[in-house]
């Protein structure tokens, strides 16, 4: 049968392929073996979270021993999975957020005391963490479709996971709608890159061929419909809307989760995208409008919010601007500061998240305003809350300066005598100094104004406050000596 | 059962396709125009209940469509899963959200009325010139991977076995998206069951 | 045969119908519909290029994954829809918007 | 040249004359019971030292040492102490009337609290004063130039309880400050032009000066070349901070206010030598001004001399009477070295210093023995007003010849050093003029003029202090005995009368009428002047009206023949007395000057005056201005960079407003807008 | 471990301890800091005493000629494609920095006692000024780009909190237009240090580099890069150079401050508590003064120089336009606070002039006005503390009841409106003739600007004798009865404070080759960079 492919060969690949995947194995396994878990086992709740952070254990030493045994970059299974050392990197960022993130979600309160129990929650958070690692190592457009889809589901499915209160729920609602009208516009953006190009592959010269024969206009289209989607995830504007909203009401530790991994994981395929989809300057320009946007809104609207994790939202819309910043640059020359730049961001935002996590625990206060007086109370909270702002800002000697400092060095060797970079630059530096005003609301609440009342003394979630100390330890750590991370990563 | 009918139909008129291209366009373009018009029933209506049944001719008649680009199996499965299990979901969800909108048509805002409306048309009427501007510009026939299909014959003729190839194909070269959408799927469903879960009263 | 434009055609018309009633449906249900219609122009492009693609058939089945993606995303999302429901008794995305700033 | 000191030695008496006062103002801040003390001690020593080094240096010798103080690349600041006739003499007359003044004040500041802050402060000043003086540098004169005026501030507002003292010093301060400011950027030319600052190596017999030359509109010295209008600049520059200093016009009004320190300071500082330095600057620095800056010199100080003369005439303040008759005889010296006759000037210092300060000393005297009337009867009056003064040459004689003694050397009159060193003004005034002709003219009338009006008012108040009613005892209503008043004691007396023997002119010349002989004018008169015929008509037409003044104010003022009060009657009068000089003093005349004497007063308190207040609003007006330029132009820019902010903020906030479909408009207008931008253009 | 190190983190490692005691050793705390300030003023005295001088050991473009050199790696952090990012632990003096150390010891020492009117938080705010100091130090020694700027910033976040927590009424609006103001100046700098480290080899190992001595040669750039100044790269049309030198300058600029960049300093000024105002104006200041010479000029030396003319503009308008608003206000500490905008106003203008007079006198007059405005803070701390109250209406006649203290009034304020003998007078004196004779020797600044620069000074005076006149002379008259008996005269501990500062301005004014001596021949050095 000439119209079928060549079995023996395709079966084969996939035999061949199965080695390299031991980390997404092993995510599978823990996800199957949570959901029987949860299924046949009674009061589950630790034995779950010891076995999800046994699976994000194995996964990661999985992907270090990659990470050290394989160095070239490979297809597998039929063109659909691309392995890679920076793939590999990426994965296990996300890897090290959700670990930080899945002790986080013992320690929220609002998951904790669900009624419903945190396991179906965890079972999700790990798929999530597989379509994070396939969306790392999509090598064509339907693995990309495909693992978008699931960490959309996977997302939409966390923050509406307790969603009692009418707000809750309406974020959710309309998280769900804007990603399906996101993920509907990508699709059709595919689809016109498939009727282009006969090709979902990403590698390969098919693609850039085909596009290139379409011509410009209609090539542009098809890509950004296609950006649109990934725009979407990462919260770029325009496609940023929902991101506040959800960020506010959803419980805390899932906005942390889903502030960092995703996000590292889109730019982990954006990264990967780079080299493919240049035809003539359409990506770089839309990464340009969009970062410049979004750094632009996002630092500013950011200025006024009251809601601390509002806040934090318009200040990930502004960070997400930074970091797309670094992809107008040839795919060569990033890699190291966008890893830099996800890692501290994730690590400062986490934190940041774990320190408002433990005030809502004790004080059950979200709001700047209700932070007046706190730091008398909880200084150590405050001390982590200022460092970790100020390397979110990108102050020395946070390790936010230096990864503001690669992003920077690196565009301007990149080409300083565009005039659009320039301008980029100008923005990126002009709204630096407007995130600080509003990362120092927090600090400025807590130390800075009288509390109205006495408050109690905090004495829950001590581990909340030893992690939140280890993660700013860690950015000062990386601010002084970022070799250290950099090895790491590396 | 209308979608097993419906399919019965397709089916036909497949069969009359050979003879004549005359009647396979006349149907073609019979069947673009339900499904237009359908849509534009489904996305102009106030009614909700109407348009709600509409949504399931469209879907047909898209289903149609499918045919005539000689993916039958797609056809297949747009009719049962789409019209069998999203738009029976569709119906479920309306009929438990808008018990009292069922009642009273009159009290669903008008779409004349709606601010958004203007805007609305505007965009889409963009966004529809700007595409159909895409289409006429593309020589569609002339695009290198086209020619090349049509040299090498990687086009499809009515005769292929598609459901042979699809299974073949699924389970080799798309094997790993094929995994990963049962492992979605599994976390939709326990997400979506543990959301509509009715929650215990401790709460 | 029916040429390829025309496929396209119906498709951009259903997605903008689709977007359409996106931005104007007062009803996140129907919302949803338009999403679906958006998602229907996408398959029937992606079936309609998968004429010229016999061997691998990328558009058909493609077109299959989408179909399946689209119906677990559908009921994720009626799932919380229905949920808001529960907590506001009403699906107008017009209606809730107490999340605002 | 010979000496009988070495080179090391004169160094030591020289530091040792200018530490000894310093030391003792810092002893005098310690050791606060025994401040007097350290103050004459000191400066005893000063005048010692400064005795010998005169006798070593006068005539003899130039002596220059000078060690580098700061090195900065090709600038050097040497400082050091050069000491030449001029220095000398400079040096001896100030330690010597500073002397005096130290031990008159043992009396005069008896009862103050804070005496040792006065003495610690007259020390200083006495300090930077010497500095000043033997200064070989003009950054170093600059220096203590200052640190003269910070004394002088100081000691104004010694009484700092007092409103008015403290308006004054502060007035003489920033006065002075804009004198200042002139010498300073002279500086800055003569620094850029000839990289240094040594007056020696600058202005010296072989100075670069005389090798800097104009040249192509350019003025160039060995070291640079710049436009040659910055020569005239510098020697503007300098000339303002003579000014200031000197209290010449338009800067003269601090000195009237400056009364209101203690007497004794008056007469020390801005009588005797403060007010000199600045005429000693001009004389250092005399080479380097061009006919321009000479020619404006003379025609400020014949300005001022005649202003100040003119205001003399009217005031009722017995110490501003002398403040601006010290002011009118700056005036003087600036005129003798705008007309190039440094001799002149510097004999005129030097003989001004002298019976100036007796004039101070001695209606210090007169003020004093009041204020202790004053203090015994418990009564209110103004003891420095001369309508409530009148006869008192019968209670206090010996005050009263000395106040004479020392009016007749300000008159000029012959015997009086006074007449030696004006006469040589005013003829080198008429030679000037005469070389010059036309309206130069004009100046050797005014100077005559105004020398007249200094006789007139000097005895009008010799004549309303000490003859005529004693009005005193009618004023407060109590009757002479119970008044004490006499002569001060012996503290006060003796400096007095040591100076008034320094007011004959045979103390500068044997012969009194000769100008020629004066050692001190022959010793800097370089080229003698030609003009013989002048020697004998010059001195014989003053001093002959002056006489005839003298009698007329008598008859005026202590006699009351004729009441100026009311100007009808006094017309009248006059008319009918026999007392008509009408040719040369004819009622008209004198009303005339009153006249414009109260027109000069008015517009000097209210113009020139009111100019210096104007300027000072203008400043505080254009402060503001500056302020709300600071709060609302250019903090509100960067408010308004905030506001701008804060308003796309609250924009980017109504965008988010909650509707999920505006949302999608948003976003697809957004997009729609790149891609139609991309697809299409 | 070098002497500088010490000199730098001595502070932070009490801080750190500090942080560590337990609350119930509050009183101990101020003494930590103050034997802290000791040992630094100590060693900082030990390194001026031991500066060598001399053409050999100028330092400025040669990094051998750095006295107490400390230079290892840390930083080595591989950015891929560019290779490594080699930032160095770089460390050492010259004539520039030496003096600025010590004065800053100096400061840190006086504000210390100063700090002692603190009565709540002791914990934090004693922490918070010991890592204020180490940054501080740290600015003046660090030779390392990188090192220099995270020192820089450094002191921004403590001095946030130190103004914010313990300041006044408006103390968050102070506190925050500091932050950022000072933020937005540097991070723009930010971009100029990373086009220069991408600019900048290190002719030793080849990587590129930040240090900034490497960078004042123009050998060390790269053919091609952004500052080579044979590239004629531009930004926006402009020449990068032109731009880079712009750009750094505003940054100092903001710090020094400038007009027009000068308007968060009377309210940060005005809010902070006396010990900080102290640190403000005797040291942050200077940090612009001194950036604006190492980093603005010393780098981009062509493009000082053709902008040299702005500068002393903007020079000659701070100093005028200080002293006009400083004039109109009523608050003495706004005064104090315009007073120094208007004399930093020199430190500008003696810099843009480029002589050898010019400079020496900018940087006498950044040592000198770092004493004496700490002076004059001090003395407004001093009435401030006892009637917390400022305004200058609301006084006379002080001296009657203060006489100790009115007497170091007077001595702050005649010296620091140039009074001869004290160290602003040489300092506005030698400024004033470098800008005036800067026409002849370089062509830079026109001679009137030094001659409205001479109308500071008189204005100086002005507002001066002014708030003399009004606030100690004349009767003994305050607004309110209490404050009779509140007013006392200076006790040991201020006079403690107030002695060696106005011995120092007194010292220098006198000798002032003490300080001259020791920066002449790096300021001949720097100046040979404009040959």
């Amino acid at each position: 049968m000439q119209d079928l492919p060549n079995i023996q060969q395709t079966t084969t690949d996939i035999i061949n392929s199965l080695a390299y995947l031991g980390s997404e194995w092993i995510i599978i396994v823990g996800f199957l073996v949570i959901i029987l878990t949860d299924l046949f086992v009674e009061k589950s709740k630790m034995f779950v979270a010891g076995l999800a952070m046994l699976t994000l254990l194995t996964s990661g030493a999985f992907l270090v021993h990659d990470l050290i045994n394989f160095q070239n970059s490979e297809l597998l299974f039929n063109g659909m999975f691309v392995f890679s050392k920076s793939a590999i990197q990426f994965k296990l960022l996300i890897v090290a957020v959700s670990l930080f993130s899945l002790v986080f979600f013992y320690q929220d309160h609002r998951l904790t005391k669900h009624p419903k129990g945190i396991n179906d929650l965890i079972s999700i958070f790990l798929a999530s963490i597989l379509g994070m690692f396939l969306l790392v190592s999509s090598a064509n457009l339907l693995m990309l479709f495909l693992s978008i889809e699931m960490i959309s589901l996977a997302s939409y499915l966390m923050v509406s996971y307790n969603a009692y209160q009418k707000k809750e729920a309406e974020a959710g609602m309309k998280y769900v709608l804007f990603g399906a009208v996101a993920s509907a516009i990508m699709l059709y953006g595919i689809s016109l890159i498939y009727g282009f190009t006969g090709t979902i592959n990403l590698y390969g010269d098919a693609l850039i061929i085909g596009l290139s024969q379409i011509g410009i206009g209609a090539s542009a289209l098809a890509i950004i419909l296609v950006l649109a989607g990934i725009s979407f995830k990462l919260s770029a504007v325009p496609f940023h809307f929902w991101t506040p909203d959800a960020y506010q009401v959803a419980p805390t530790s899932v906005v942390s989760f889903l502030s960092a991994a995703p996000k590292i994981a889109v730019f982990g395929f954006l990264y990967y995208l780079l080299p493919y989809f240049q035809i003539g300057d359409t990506i770089n320009q839309f990464i340009l409008f969009a970062a410049a946007t979004s750094m632009i809104l996002g630092n500013i609207a950011a200025v006024f919010q009251d809601d601390a994790k509002r806040m934090m939202a318009y200040s990930a819309i502004g960070h997400t601007g930074f970091v797309l910043m670094l992809f107008v640059m040839p795919q060569a020359l990033i890699l190291n500061a966008v890893l830099f730049y996800l890692a501290i961001y994730s690590i400062a935002n986490i934190g940041v998240f774990m320190s408002l996590s433990y005030i809502e625990n004790n004080y059950a206060v979200v709001n700047i305003s209700g932070f007046k007086g706190l730091g008398k109370n909880i200084p150590a909270m405050g001390v982590c809350l200022v460092i970790l702002m100020v390397s979110l800002t990108g102050i020395p000697p946070t390790a936010g300066f230096i990864a503001k400092f690669l992003v920077f060095s690196s565009l301007i060797s990149f080409n300083s005598a565009s005039i659009y970079i320039t301008f980029l630059l100008v923005i990126a530096v002009l709204t630096t100094v407007v995130s600080l005003f509003y990362y120092l609301k927090i600090p400025l609440n807590f130390f800075l104004k009288k509390s109205v009342g006495d408050l109690p003394i905090a004495r829950n979630s001590s581990v909340l406050v030893a992690l939140a100390i280890l993660l700013t330890f860690l950015t000062v750590l990386f601010g002084v000596f970022p070799s250290l991370l950099n090895a790491l990563i590396g | 059962m209308p979608g097993m009918r419906a399919g019965k139909t397709v089916r036909k008129r497949l069969k009359f396709r050979k003879e004549k291209d005359v009647v396979e366009q006349i149907i073609f373009y019979i069947l673009t125009a339900i499904a237009i018009g359908s849509a534009a029933y489904v996305v102009l209506s106030q009614q909700l209940i109407r348009s709600v049944f509409m949504f399931f001719v469209t879907l047909f008649a898209v289903a149609g469509l499918y045919v005539f680009a000689l993916a039958d199996f797609v056809a297949l499965t747009q009719i049962v899963i789409y019209v069998g299990g999203v738009l029976v979901l569709l119906l479920f969800a309306f009929l438990l959200s808008s018990k009292d909108a069922l009642d009273t048509i009159s009290e669903i805002p008008s779409g004349l009325l709606s601010a958004n409306r203007l805007p609305a048309v505007l965009i889409s009427l963009a966004f529809f010139g700007l595409l159909t501007y895409t289409f006429f510009n593309i020589d569609f026939q002339n695009l290198n991977w086209i020619t090349s299909a049509q040299a090498s014959g990687n086009v499809k003729s009515v005769t292929d076995d598609t459901i042979r190839n699809i299974g073949v194909n699924l389970m080799s070269r798309y094997l790993l998206p094929l995994e990963m959408i049962s492992i979605l799927l599994m976390m939709a469903l326990i997400g979506a069951t543990q959301i509509a879960r009715k929650e215990p009263k401790a709460l | 045969m029916i040429p390829l434009q025309h496929f396209l055609l119906i498709g951009a018309v259903l997605f903008s119908l689709g977007l359409f009633a996106v931005i104007t449906r007062k009803n996140a249900i129907q919302i949803l519909m338009g999403i679906e219609l958006m998602i229907n122009a996408s398959i029937l492009n992606m079936v309609a290029f998968g004429k010229y693609d016999k061997i691998d058939n990328t558009g058909q089945i493609f077109g299959l994954f989408i179909i399946i993606l689209a119906a677990a995303s559908v009921a994720v999302a009626l799932v919380i829809i229905m949920n808001l429901y529960k907590r506001t008794q009403t699906i107008d995305p017009n209606q809730t918007k107490s999340l605002r700033g | 040249m010979d000496s009988v000191f070495t080179n090391y030695q004169i160094l030591c008496f020289a530091l040792t004359a200018i530490t000894a006062p310093f030391l003792a103002f810092v002893f005098s801040l310690i050791f606060k019971k025994l401040a007097g003390a350290f103050g004459i001690v000191s400066i005893t020593v000063s005048l010692v030292f400064s005795a010998i080094l005169f006798f070593s240096i006068w005539q003899k010798q130039t002596f220059h040492f000078s060690f580098s103080w700061i090195k900065l690349g090709n600038v050097s600041v040497n400082i050091g102490i050069l000491l030449n006739d001029l220095s000398v003499i400079m040096l001896l007359l100030v330690s010597f009337v500073a002397l005096l003044v130290h031990i008159y004040s043992v009396e005069y500041i008896r009862k103050e609290a804070l005496r040792y802050r006065y003495f610690a402060y007259l020390s200083l000043f006495c300090f930077a004063m010497l500095c000043v003086v033997i200064a070989d540098n003009l950054f170093i004169l600059y220096a203590f130039w200052e640190l003269v005026g910070f004394a002088s501030y100081l000691l104004i507002g010694f009484w700092f309880t007092k409103k008015k003292a403290v308006q004054a010093n502060k007035k003489a301060f920033i006065m002075n400050r804009v004198g200042d400011v002139g010498f300073l950027i002279g500086l800055m030319i003569l620094l850029s032009q000839f990289h240094t600052l040594d007056i020696e190596t600058i202005f010296g017999a072989k100075g670069i000066i005389h090798s800097s030359f104009i040249h192509n509109g350019n003025w160039v010295s060995p070291f640079a070349s710049i436009p040659d209008y910055w020569l005239t600049i510098a020697g503007f520059c300098f000339l303002l901070g003579a000014c200031a200093k000197s209290a010449q016009f338009p800067l003269h009004s601090w000195l009237p206010d400056a009364m209101q320190g203690p007497t004794a300071v008056s007469s020390l500082i801005h009588a005797a030598t403060m007010v000199a330095a600045g005429v000693f600057l001009l004389l250092r620095v005399s080479p380097l001004f061009n006919d321009v800056v000479l020619t404006t010199m003379a025609s400020i100080g014949l300005l001022t001399a005649f202003m100040a003369a003119t205001i003399a005439l009217t005031q009722n303040d017995i110490k501003k009477v002398l403040a601006f008759s010290t002011i009118s005889q700056l005036g003087f010296m600036v005129l003798a070295v705008g007309v190039k006759d440094n001799a002149a000037a510097i004999f005129h210092l030097s003989t001004h210093a002298f019976f100036k300060c007796l004039l101070f000393l001695a209606a210090g005297m007169v003020i004093h023995q009041l204020h202790h009337v004053k203090d015994d009867t418990k009564t209110k009056f103004d003891e420095q007003d001369m309508r409530n003064m009148g006869g008192l040459a019968r209670f206090m004689p010996i005050t009263t010849v000395v106040f004479i003694i020392a009016a007749l050397s300000l008159s000029g009159l012959p015997f009086t050093s006074g007449y030696l060193s004006k006469d040589a003004i005013l003829i080198s005034v008429f030679e000037w003029a005469s070389e010059r002709g036309g309206v130069y003219w004009l100046f050797p009338v005014v100077i005559s003029i105004t020398s007249w009006l200094t006789t007139f008012y000097i005895f009008r108040v010799i004549f309303k202090t000490f003859f005529g009613d004693f009005k005193l005892p009618a004023l407060i209503n109590k009757k002479e005995k119970e008044l004490h008043l006499h002569d001060p004691n012996l503290w006060m007396k003796i400096p007095t009368i040591i100076l008034a023997v320094f007011c004959f002119g045979f103390f500068f010349a044997l012969n009194p009428f000769s100008l020629e002989g004066s050692w001190l004018h022959h010793a800097f008169n370089l080229e003698p002047h030609a003009g013989g015929l002048l020697h004998l008509f010059v001195p014989i037409y003053i001093n002959a009206l002056s006489l005839v003044l003298i009698a007329s104010a008598y008859f005026i003022y202590a006699k009351n023949k004729i009441v100026f009060t009311n100007h009808k009657s006094w017309y009248y009068q006059f008319s009918y007395h026999q007392w008509y000089f009408n040719v040369l003093y004819d009622k008209k005349l004198v009303g005339l000057i009153l006249w414009k004497a109260k027109i000069t007063f008015w517009f000097d308190k209210h113009i020139i005056d009111g100019i210096v207040h104007l300027s000072a609003k203008a400043i505080l007006v254009l402060a503001e201005i500056v302020d709300w330029v600071d709060t609302h132009i250019v903090d509100a820019f960067v408010n308004g960079l905030a506001n701008i902010v804060s308003s796309w903020s609250v924009w980017f906030k109504s965008v988010q407003n909650g509707k999920l479909q505006h949302y999608f408009i948003w976003m697809l207008f957004i997009f729609l807008s790149f891609i139609i931008y991309k697809v299409i253009i | 471990m070098g002497l500088l190190s010490v000199l730098i983190f001595l502070p932070l490692v009490f801080g750190i301890l500090i942080l560590a005691m337990p609350k119930s050793l509050n009183a101990w705390f101020k003494y930590i800091s103050l034997a802290v300030s000791l040992v630094q003023l100590a060693i900082a005295s030990y390194m001026y005493y031991h500066f060598k001088t001399g053409d050999a050991f100028a330092g400025v473009n040669q990094l051998s000629q750095y006295q107490w050199l400390e230079n290892l790696n840390w930083i080595r952090l591989d950015v891929g494609q560019f290779g490594v990012l080699q930032i160095d632990y770089l460390l050492g003096v010259d004539g520039f920095s030496i003096g600025l150390i010590w004065l800053s010891a100096l400061v840190m020492l006086v504000a210390t006692l100063s700090s002692w009117e603190i009565k709540t938080n002791l914990k934090g705010y004693f922490a918070l000024f010991l890592l204020l100091n180490t940054a501080i130090v740290g600015v003046f020694c660090a030779l390392d780009l990188f090192l220099f700027y995270i020192f820089y910033e450094l002191m921004l976040l403590p001095l946030y909190f130190l103004i914010g927590m313990w300041g006044g009424v408006r103390r968050e609006y102070a506190s925050i237009k500091f932050f950022l103001y000072t933020l937005f100046g540097s991070v723009f700098m930010l971009l100029v240090i990373a086009g220069l480290y991408l600019s900048v080899i290190d002719p030793v190992t080849g990587n590129h580099t930040f240090n900034m001595v490497y960078a004042m040669n123009p050998a060390n750039y790269i053919d091609g890069s952004i500052f080579n100044s044979l590239s004629n790269a531009e930004i926006f049309g402009f020449p990068a150079r032109t731009v880079g030198f712009i750009v750094v300058f505003i940054a100092f600029a903001i710090k020094v401050p400038v007009f027009p960049f000068h308007t968060w300093l009377p309210d940060a000024h005005v809010e902070a508590p006396t010990p900080i105002s102290l640190i403000l104006a005797g040291i942050l200041l200077k940090v612009g003064g001194y950036g604006i010479i190492r980093i603005a000029y010393g780098i981009f030396p062509e493009a000082a120089m053709s902008l040299s003319f702005w500068m002393g503009l903007l020079g000659v308008i701070s100093i005028i336009y200080g002293a006009m608003a400083a004039l109109a206000q009523r608050d003495l500490k706004r005064l104090v606070a315009y007073s120094s905008v208007s004399h930093m106003g020199f430190v500008l203008l003696g810099i843009a002039s480029l002589t050898s007079e010019g400079l020496n006198g900018a940087m006498m007059q950044m040592i000198s006005h770092g004493f004496l405005s700490v002076m004059l803070f001090f003395i407004v701390g001093v009435i401030y503390t006892r009637v917390h109250d400022r305004d200058i209406y609301n006084f006379r006649g002080l001296a009657n009841k203060m006489p100790v203290f009115t007497g170091f009034v007077m001595i702050a304020f005649f010296a620091s409106l140039g009074l001869p003998g004290f160290s602003a007078f040489i300092a506005e004196a030698f400024t004033l003739i470098g800008a005036f004779s800067s026409q002849t020797l370089n062509g830079l600044l026109p001679r009137w600007m030094a001659m409205f620069g001479t109308l500071g000074i008189l204005l100086g005076a002005g507002y001066l004798l002014w708030t003399l006149q009004r606030m100690f002379f004349g009767k003994f008259r305050v607004k309110k009865e209490e404050w009779k008996l509140a007013l006392t005269d200076v006790n040991a501990r201020e006079i403690m404070v107030l002695v060696p500062l106005a011995a120092m301005a007194l010292v220098l004014g006198i000798m002032p080759s003490i300080a001259f001596n020791v920066m002449s021949s790096s300021v001949n050095q720097f100046l040979l960079m404009f040959k």
